[in-house]
């Protein structure tokens, strides 16, 4: 009877269970929604970034005198102008797809924003407690309470419309969902052993947030970061339809779509396009996030 | 006559997200009517698998097949799952869990949950059903049973709920009754009262029971017959005392001689090496032939018959005379145990502590002060093992977080080198203390590689570079026996005793003067524990460490501890050395507690209690 | 217990005053209310007279010091463009956004919950799949094409529903469904992941060894426990839509709240739109309380402690 | 694969226009001779004397009758509730009045009536939307008889007719200060006016319910009742019009009108309009006192780089038409013989060079109106080379930021309130008193102030020429194009078309 030593350690036929990463990806290749999320999310970046190359004509060139041209599948349309043209004579398949690069930079964008104050000011609520907690549950509700509406025109009337004034805007609208999350998973990993093992190995709070916490909270901050993309999207498209979004002559989806209600029941397409792309857009986002969520979920939670 | 409970040839598989687990592999089990039956295995052994089974518990996606089912000479096989439901579940057959503090619906009141079940089958009328509720409360020993009925889970304490769930249980008389590990989470007084209720009950009900529990000792003290699982497999059955005496498996014996004993001097545990195997391929081989001491080349070939005859088989090719000489062949080597003189300097000194905590009950009741500790005076002295005794809610882990410096006593101070703690910065502070805690899988950084979180005490303190450090990281990896090809692992590939030793080289790796353990084997299996304990002993004979370790279980004291200070409610009731506070404790509540803890009377049988056989 | 609801009701004066400070500042400097009010043609002496009569040529502490005085004594003052105390032309109003809300709010419920149960009760069935994509396409539905879309399809080509305007309850049906469709993913989720989880839990396993299963197990213990992180959620959103959906109400040209903010935000009605923020902050708040009170009252744990 | 495509994608567009343009308005309005009317902008005030919007003009047109009138063919001033009119001298005007006149609420009209409107509207107590206007040339009103009156004027003022025909609505004595106590509001929500119609029912921001007045003492519009109805968004307009909920829009963009005119459901009707819509330039400097539009040749080249004749054929369509003056060619005074900028892209991007600006400036380009008339002068104006940056905002967020001084050049309009005279668009644009003068002209100033001062029409025309002549030729503006007024009509509806583009709805008859 050996005593204590261990000669034999014979784990060697067992291969090593794979890393945490490595079990992520070949789940990632076997869910499906993830794997059409990426997909489209893919196609539409490729799109957004090679737009110049894309796009048959110049977005911003007009000619008064093709102006509404109907898509080439409606009697009247021309091959030149596949989707046709718009209110300025301006190549609405161009608009789509520069409507593409605005959609995704606002969306990477603001979600980022919102990422940054949300996460910061979860953690710090979640860890420290007590007043922090409390002052942060009153900005929260005060912002729920604020009409975003407001503080977009108005922020786009001090400013002046660029795309940056409405990444800002809609940034700092949407983060109280990163927020809620993070501040519960701080409050929940600040009680696990490691971080007590941390402090008493001299870790300070800063340390201990930089290199203990936030590691552990970085799956569910990707899979919210999804989400809000395709959120935040929706809000530029909501904000540009009552006209305090986008300005022109920038294509935005949601200036279209505003732009084309007024002929909607007579020119359906010029609603109906921009809205599909949409559509398509954070459909795709929101696949990833729900992919993400899963693949992330059993290592996120334990 | 027909035993009341016949398996045959039981199998369990469960689907996983990438394939199937073999949990269970051709169980077979009888039972007679008023008869107990144990299993005992370590965790992963698939023994509570077998009853979820009997009791079509099993979670989605789960497939048994089975030869023989039958209950009471009725074939289960044939019956539907909702008639089983309806005339079987809770009214023949019952079964209590592990878990009290979440095995009862948090939104029904103790009564709605009691009586429900009778009403709704028909079996009881509500008045009826109502008075019996009553009455077995008041049986399973809970103060004020009527008043209960109108209380929720929430409001009593883990072994009140347990007491509940057994009255729950017993509402239609089952003819048998399954408890799952009733006492794992109960504290070792309330687990000796449970366990004496359900041996009362048995007796008074003529009921048959099967009692699950990863812990021999109580096996042995409350069952018939016994059955030992491994790795989904049983390897040996037979009567309780003749198993416990004279086991015939190499798994059985290795596991009797894990468990820390408390009659007779402290002996070296022997640990069994290496980790369960996974069964998510049928296996061909003895499923403890990669453990074994004793395996040939013929374990590995084919799976081992059955031997023995049916008083007492094991599934082992050893012979019997082969292993009665092996068992000789192994002295066990008796540890001195080395007295500690009053006059060594102490390390850490904690000076009447007192930690006050303020509670809210429930969203708008009055705040409530607990006192968790109420002047404790404590020291630990240089290269001594000091086990802290007391039962949950003692305020011993309260405790050891002051000690460690992680909180601030209400009042009171803790001096270490003469120092106090509070003017140290962290920094010196982690020098002299490091921490070890219980639960393995919360205590590593599941993001972190090995190297990573061994490191991370030694880049706090910034001294040396990447290459001392990384030497440093091998040179603890190798004293707490980790292989050094799990450097760049994650704690999720790793074994639970696997990630306690890295919890230690942790703690081990800026050379602290005193280590600070709470619980720090009792998440561990039986077999592992004794890996870890032997580790601690051999550290601190080595390194010379003074070590605190923190404990419910009086096994654990024996084995490792050269002093002992039991407390009671956030008071320290009784300190001294190891052979006095065990043999001849100076007050009561050590004397229950030790009462209470599951011995080996490997002689007494449970004869005196089977008389009516 | 009072002193809790004490707590929240200073909590929510106090958002509510903070929150209409920043409306004041915001509006203000957004736009000349005075320009707004006398439009496209009006000459210099026109926008000056308007300037006088409504007081706008004061400095802007003085007009909030003048609001917040009024406001203490109940008194919210008159609206620029409609000529009225703001408090009757809220009043007015609210019906039209209440009953669009709680439209919506049973539409939510009548979709999303039975979904999210199906889904749950079958993971991976082809129930959960579609409940899934349920979900992950209604969230991607930009709403106000949502309602566009229901125009085209429900008044026009198959004129079944009125097309705008909100006098009888067949008025109400295609808003409500588009402000309803909104806030069914998240409530479906919820539900789903909630009783996905109950269903794992100790207790339930209790309850089947008793002889609980299928539709009795589902109805009697675990949909309780499953819905109370829900019923929150639900009040919450309910908090939401009582602040009245602005673009809903403005395609569907409903009288409710919703459409009165945005008028009154790009017309800088400054008066109503303080009143308005001030109420949706105090809904929202009060909304909060409703779902603590009501968590309390469904969870013991909560309510004894 | 592509024919089958087209194939099923043009099925589907069709299905879902044809099915949508084939209901009929459900029944006729002839039947309960009632015209439902929409209206974008909420009637919430019936008071014509304190509001100023577009849509409470054509409602005053209905409810109340003036002093006198402007025939909408001649556009002459005609008499209306005055019988006739004496200049005594040119700054004293002796009125006599009807004495068949009646109020809505049976009374009839007298000198009183008149005098106490007058006076009311000029007393700056009555912070009415008229004050500025009146209270400019009128002194005070004396009743001089049972039905007559005498105007004492301050100064000399050729448009004093006009105004008394379109600003002034005529109102009961003590109407608004019963008892000395003050009521702005008196006539807000129950005007009692003396006009063809008089208002039956008023939900504010919803509906307008008039019928027609029968004791009018004017001739009797041929429609008994009219509902205008508030209808914010113009799609949901077209849906109530294909759904027979409404039978007459106005300010519909071309396009719709187009589109919508073609279809069975409704008539599109195109008339003239007075409104004009033009590009100022800082020619002051006020954003930028060294920058490049203080210089005259940038100015011009910028009246060049822009294509004023597509705009109007294709944005505007109807009779609208590119023009170089900054007045309407309709107008008394507006000289067309003015120095003109035909549209040169190359012409435009030389001059720029020579100006000194190679490859262009940066422009803060402001506007507020038709968002393809923005989009369309800027992108001409990036073609010549400028770098524009169009800033589209709500107009009060333009009208505040222009009054700060920080406007450098922005896309405007006016209407003139349908005064067919010079005299309507140049003292508001050109003299000191506003800030919408970016000319920074003193001499120009003076002689659109004098042009006002006189009653003798070809001094006026005279002095109207040389201020016209200035502004092309220094190209303080850059006009772009008159608009066309566009409507949609149910086919059964007959509605005249004036010069002045004021739909006039009490003139509207059943075919």
């Amino acid at each position: 009877m050996n005593i204590g030593i261990e000669p034999n350690l014979t784990a060697a036929e067992e291969p090593a269970p794979l890393t945490p990463r490595q079990i992520m990806r070949r789940r990632a290749r076997k869910h499906r929604s993830l794997m059409i999320g990426a997909g489209i999310i893919l196609v539409l970046a490729f799109i957004a970034l090679f737009a110049p190359l894309l796009a048959p004509h110049d977005p911003f060139v007009q000619s008064l005198g093709k102006r509404m041209l109907p898509p080439v599948w409606v009697q009247g349309g021309n091959w030149d102008y596949l989707l046709g043209t718009d209110q300025n004579g301006r190549d609405y398949l161009s608009r789509l797809i520069y409507g593409a690069q605005v959609s995704m930079v606002i969306g990477i964008g603001a979600a980022t924003i919102g990422l940054l104050i949300g996460v910061t000011l979860g953690v710090l609520a979640g860890y420290f407690g007590g007043w922090v907690d409390h002052a942060v549950s009153f900005l929260l509700t005060a912002q729920l309470a604020l009409p975003g509406l407001l503080l977009a025109m108005a922020l786009v009337f001090i400013i002046g419309p660029s795309v940056w004034v409405v990444i800002g805007i809609i940034g700092v609208l949407h983060w109280t969902y990163y927020l809620v999350v993070t501040r519960s998973a701080t409050q929940r990993i600040r009680q696990l052993d490691f971080v007590a093992a941390a402090s008493a190995s001299g870790a300070t709070s800063r340390q201990i947030i930089w290199h203990e916490i936030l590691p552990n909270l970085i799956s569910q901050i990707i899979v919210i970061f999804t989400f809000e993309l395709g959120i935040a999207i929706l809000a530029e498209a909501s904000l540009s339809f009552l006209g305090v979004g986008i300005q022109p002559p920038t294509p935005s989806w949601g200036l279209m779509i505003a732009e084309g209600k007024a002929m909607m029941f007579y020119r359906p397409w010029l609603v109906i396009l921009p809205g599909i792309c949409l559509f398509v857009l954070v459909i795709g986002a929101n696949l990833m996030g729900d992919g993400l969520r899963d693949i992330t979920a059993p290592e996120g939670r334990n | 006559m027909a035993p009341l409970l016949e398996i045959r040839n039981l199998s369990v598989s469960l689907e996983l997200p990438n394939a199937r687990l073999h949990a269970v592999r051709g169980a077979t089990v009888s039972l007679d009517r008023g008869q107990t039956l144990g299993i005992v295995g370590e965790s992963g052994s698939g023994k509570s698998m077998t009853a979820l089974a009997l009791m079509r518990l099993l979670p989605r996606g789960a497939e048994v097949n089975l030869d023989r089912l039958a209950f009471d000479s009725q074939d289960l096989t044939a019956v539907p799952d909702a008639v089983f439901a309806r005339e079987i579940l809770g009214r023949r057959m019952a079964m209590i869990f592990q878990e009290p503090m979440t095995s009862l619906n948090p939104v029904y009141t103790i009564g709605r949950q009691l009586t429900e079940a009778s009403v709704r089958q028909g079996v009881l009328s509500a008045k009826v059903a109502h008075q019996r509720a009553i009455a077995l409360l008041d049986r399973t020993g809970i103060p004020d049973p009527a008043g209960r009925m109108s209380q929720y889970p929430h409001q009593l304490s883990g072994g009140q709920r347990q007491r509940v769930m057994i009255a729950m249980a017993l509402m239609m008389e089952p003819e048998l009754l399954i408890a799952d590990e009733p006492t794992t989470a109960l504290d070792v007084t309330v687990q000796a009262q449970i366990l004496e209720l359900l041996a009362g009950l048995q007796c008074e009900m003529g009921m048959a029971m099967i009692l699950i529990s990863h812990d021999l000792a109580v096996v042995s003290e409350h069952t018939d017959r016994v059955a030992v699982m491994y790795g989904g497999e049983m390897i040996e059955e037979g009567r309780a005392a003749e198993v416990m005496a004279a086991a015939k498996h190499p798994y059985t014996q290795a596991l009797l001689k894990a468990i820390p004993r408390m009659d007779g001097p402290p002996v070296k545990l022997a640990a069994i090496p290496g980790t369960v195997p996974s069964t998510t391929s049928i296996p061909k081989a003895c499923i403890f032939a990669s453990r074994c001491d004793f395996v040939r080349d013929v374990c590995r070939s084919g799976r081992p018959p059955v031997q023995g005859s049916d008083e007492h088989w094991r599934r082992c090719i050893l012979g019997e005379t082969e292993l009665a000489t092996q068992r000789q062949a192994s002295p066990v080597a008796a540890m001195v145990r080395k007295a500690v003189e009053a006059s060594t300097a102490p390390v850490i000194e904690a000076r009447d502590i007192v930690q006050v905590f303020q509670s809210r009950r429930g969203l708008f009741g009055p705040k409530k002060e607990i006192r968790a500790v109420d002047g404790v005076n404590l020291t630990l002295k240089r290269g001594e093992t000091l086990a802290l005794v007391g039962e949950s809610g003692s305020g011993k882990s309260t405790l050891a977080r002051v000690m460690l410096g992680l909180s601030l006593p209400t009042s009171g101070s803790v001096l270490m080198r003469g120092k106090t703690l509070g003017g140290m910065s962290p920094r010196e502070r982690a020098a002299l203390v490091q921490p070890v805690f219980q639960d393995p899988y919360s205590s590593l950084n599941p993001r972190r590689t090995l190297a990573e979180i061994i490191v991370r005490p030694l880049e706090l303190r910034g001294d040396g570079n990447s290459q001392t450090r990384l030497a440093r990281v091998r040179e603890v990896m190798d004293m707490v026996r980790l292989p050094q090809r799990l450097i760049h692992n994650y704690p999720a590939q790793l074994s639970g005793g696997q990630r306690q030793r890295v919890a230690i080289a942790r703690a081990l790796v800026t050379s602290p003067e005193a280590l600070v353990c709470d619980e720090p084997t009792s998440a561990l299996d039986v077999s592992v524990q004794a890996q870890i304990l032997n580790l601690l002993t051999d550290l601190q004979a080595n390194l010379g460490l003074s070590c605190l370790v923190i404990t419910h279980d009086m096994g654990v004291v024996h084995q490792i501890a050269n002093r002992v200070a039991v407390m009671l409610k956030g008071k320290l009731v009784e300190e001294g050395s190891t052979d006095a506070v065990l043999n001849h404790s100076s007050h009561e509540y050590t004397r229950t507690l030790l009462a209470a803890a599951p011995r080996f009377r490997a002689e007494e049988t449970r004869l005196e209690f089977s008389g009516h056989e | 217990m009072l002193r809790y609801i004490l707590l929240r009701g200073v909590l929510a004066l106090a958002v509510a005053f903070t929150v209409s400070l920043a409306a004041f500042l915001l509006l203000n400097v957004a736009t000349d209310p005075a320009r707004a009010i006398a439009g496209e043609d009006a000459t210099p002496e026109v926008v000056q007279t308007i300037r006088v009569r409504y007081g706008l040529d004061q400095p802007m502490p003085v007009r909030y010091a003048q609001w917040l005085g009024g406001v203490v004594q109940g008194d919210f003052g008159e609206s620029y463009y409609w000529h009225k105390p703001v408090a009757e032309l809220v009043a007015e109003r609210a019906g039209v956004t209440i009953a669009l809300a709680l439209a919506a709010m049973a539409v939510t419920i009548l979709i999303a919950i039975p979904l999210g149960v199906l889904a749950a009760l079958n993971p991976n069935s082809w129930i959960d799949r579609t409940a899934l994509g349920v979900a992950v396409s209604a969230q991607a539905v930009p709403n106000f094409w949502l309602g566009l879309i229901m125009i085209i399809l429900f008044s026009v080509t198959f004129p079944i529903f009125p097309v705008s305007g909100d006098a009888t309850w067949m008025h109400f049906v295609l808003p409500a469904f588009v402000l309803g469709a909104t806030s069914v993913p998240a409530v479906m989720r919820l539900t789903r992941t909630g009783l996905i989880e109950v269903m794992g839990a100790d207790y339930i396993r209790t309850a089947r060894s008793k002889g609980y299963s299928g539709a009795s197990l589902l109805w009697r213990h675990a949909l309780r426990n499953a819905l109370l992180p829900v019923i929150s959620v639900l009040a919450v959103q309910l908090g939401q839509k009582f602040g009245g959906s602005v673009i809903t109400e403005s395609i569907f040209a409903l009288n409710g709240l919703g459409r009165l903010a945005l008028e009154s935000i790009l017309g800088a009605d400054i008066p109503t739109v303080q009143m308005l923020i001030f109420v949706f902050a105090i809904v929202f708040v009060v909304m909060n309380l409703l779902a603590d009170i009501l968590n309390a009252a469904l969870d013991p744990r909560i309510r004894i402690g | 694969m592509i024919k089958l495509k087209r194939a099923v994608g043009s099925t589907l567009f069709a299905i879902t226009l044809s099915l949508s343009l084939s209901t009929a308005p459900a029944f006729a309005k002839k039947a309960d001779d009632t015209l439902r009317v929409a209206m974008a902008e909420e009637i919430l005030n019936l008071d014509y004397n304190y509001t100023t919007k577009r849509e409470y003009i054509i409602l005053a047109q209905m409810t109340d009758a003036s002093l006198f009138d402007v025939d909408p063919k001649t556009q002459e001033i005609v008499p209306s509730v005055a019988s006739g009119y004496k200049f005594i001298d040119d700054k004293t005007l002796d009125v006599t009045l009807r004495t068949d006149v009646k109020f809505h609420d049976g009374s009839v009209l007298n000198a009183e009536d008149v005098a106490y409107t007058y006076n009311w509207i000029i007393d700056p107590k009555s912070e009415s939307n008229a004050t500025g206007i009146i209270g400019r040339w009128l002194d005070r009103v004396e009743v001089t008889g049972a039905n007559t009156l005498r105007f004492h004027m301050k100064a000399v003022y050729p448009l004093a007719l006009r105004d008394m025909a379109q600003r002034i609505m005529l109102r009961k004595k003590d109407t608004y200060n019963p008892g000395g106590v003050v009521n702005k509001n008196a006539m807000a929500q129950k005007v009692n006016g003396t006009g063809p119609y008089k208002v039956t029912s008023f939900k504010p921001g919803q509906e307008v319910v008039l019928e027609r007045f029968d004791g009018f003492f004017g001739p009797k519009p041929a429609i008994k009742k009219i509902i205008v109805r508030n209808i914010p968004d113009i799609g949901t307009q077209q849906a109530e019009l294909m759904a027979g909920g409404v039978d007459w829009m106005f300010n519909v963009p071309l396009d719709l009108a187009q589109s919508l005119g073609a279809t069975p459901i409704a008539k599109h009707l195109s008339g003239p309009d007075l409104r004009v819509s033009f590009v100022v330039l800082d020619a002051a400097g006020y954003t930028d006192p060294k920058g490049p539009l203080t210089k005259v040749e940038v100015r011009r080249a910028i009246n060049y780089a822009l294509n004023r004749g597509e705009m109007a054929k294709f944005l505007i369509g109807g009779s609208a038409e590119g023009i170089h003056t900054a007045c309407h060619p309709a107008q008394f005074g507006c000289d067309q013989k003015s120095v003109d900028y035909p549209y040169n892209p190359a012409k435009a991007k030389e001059m720029l060079k020579a100006a000194g600006y190679p490859n262009g400036f940066p422009l803060d380009l402001w506007a507020y109106r038709e968002k393809p008339v923005a989009e369309a002068v800027a992108a001409d104006l990036t073609a010549a080379g400028i770098k524009v940056n169009l800033r589209y905002v709500k107009l009060e967020s333009l009208d505040q930021a222009r009054a700060n001084k920080q406007i450098s050049a922005y896309i405007g309009t006016w209407g003139s309130g349908g005064t067919a005279d010079t005299a309507a668009i140049a003292r508001i644009h050109f003299s000191d008193e506003t800030d919408r003068n970016l000319s920074g002209d003193a001499q120009l100033n003076k002689d659109v102030l004098a042009a006002e001062q006189t009653n003798d029409e070809n001094k006026r025309r005279e002095l109207y020429t040389k201020a016209v002549g200035r502004i092309a030729d220094q190209a303080y503006w850059a006009p772009l194009f008159t608009y066309s007024a566009n409507y949609l009509v149910s086919p059964e509806l007959n509605f005249p078309l004036d010069s002045d583009g004021l739909p006039r709805l009490q003139n509207a008859s059943w075919k």
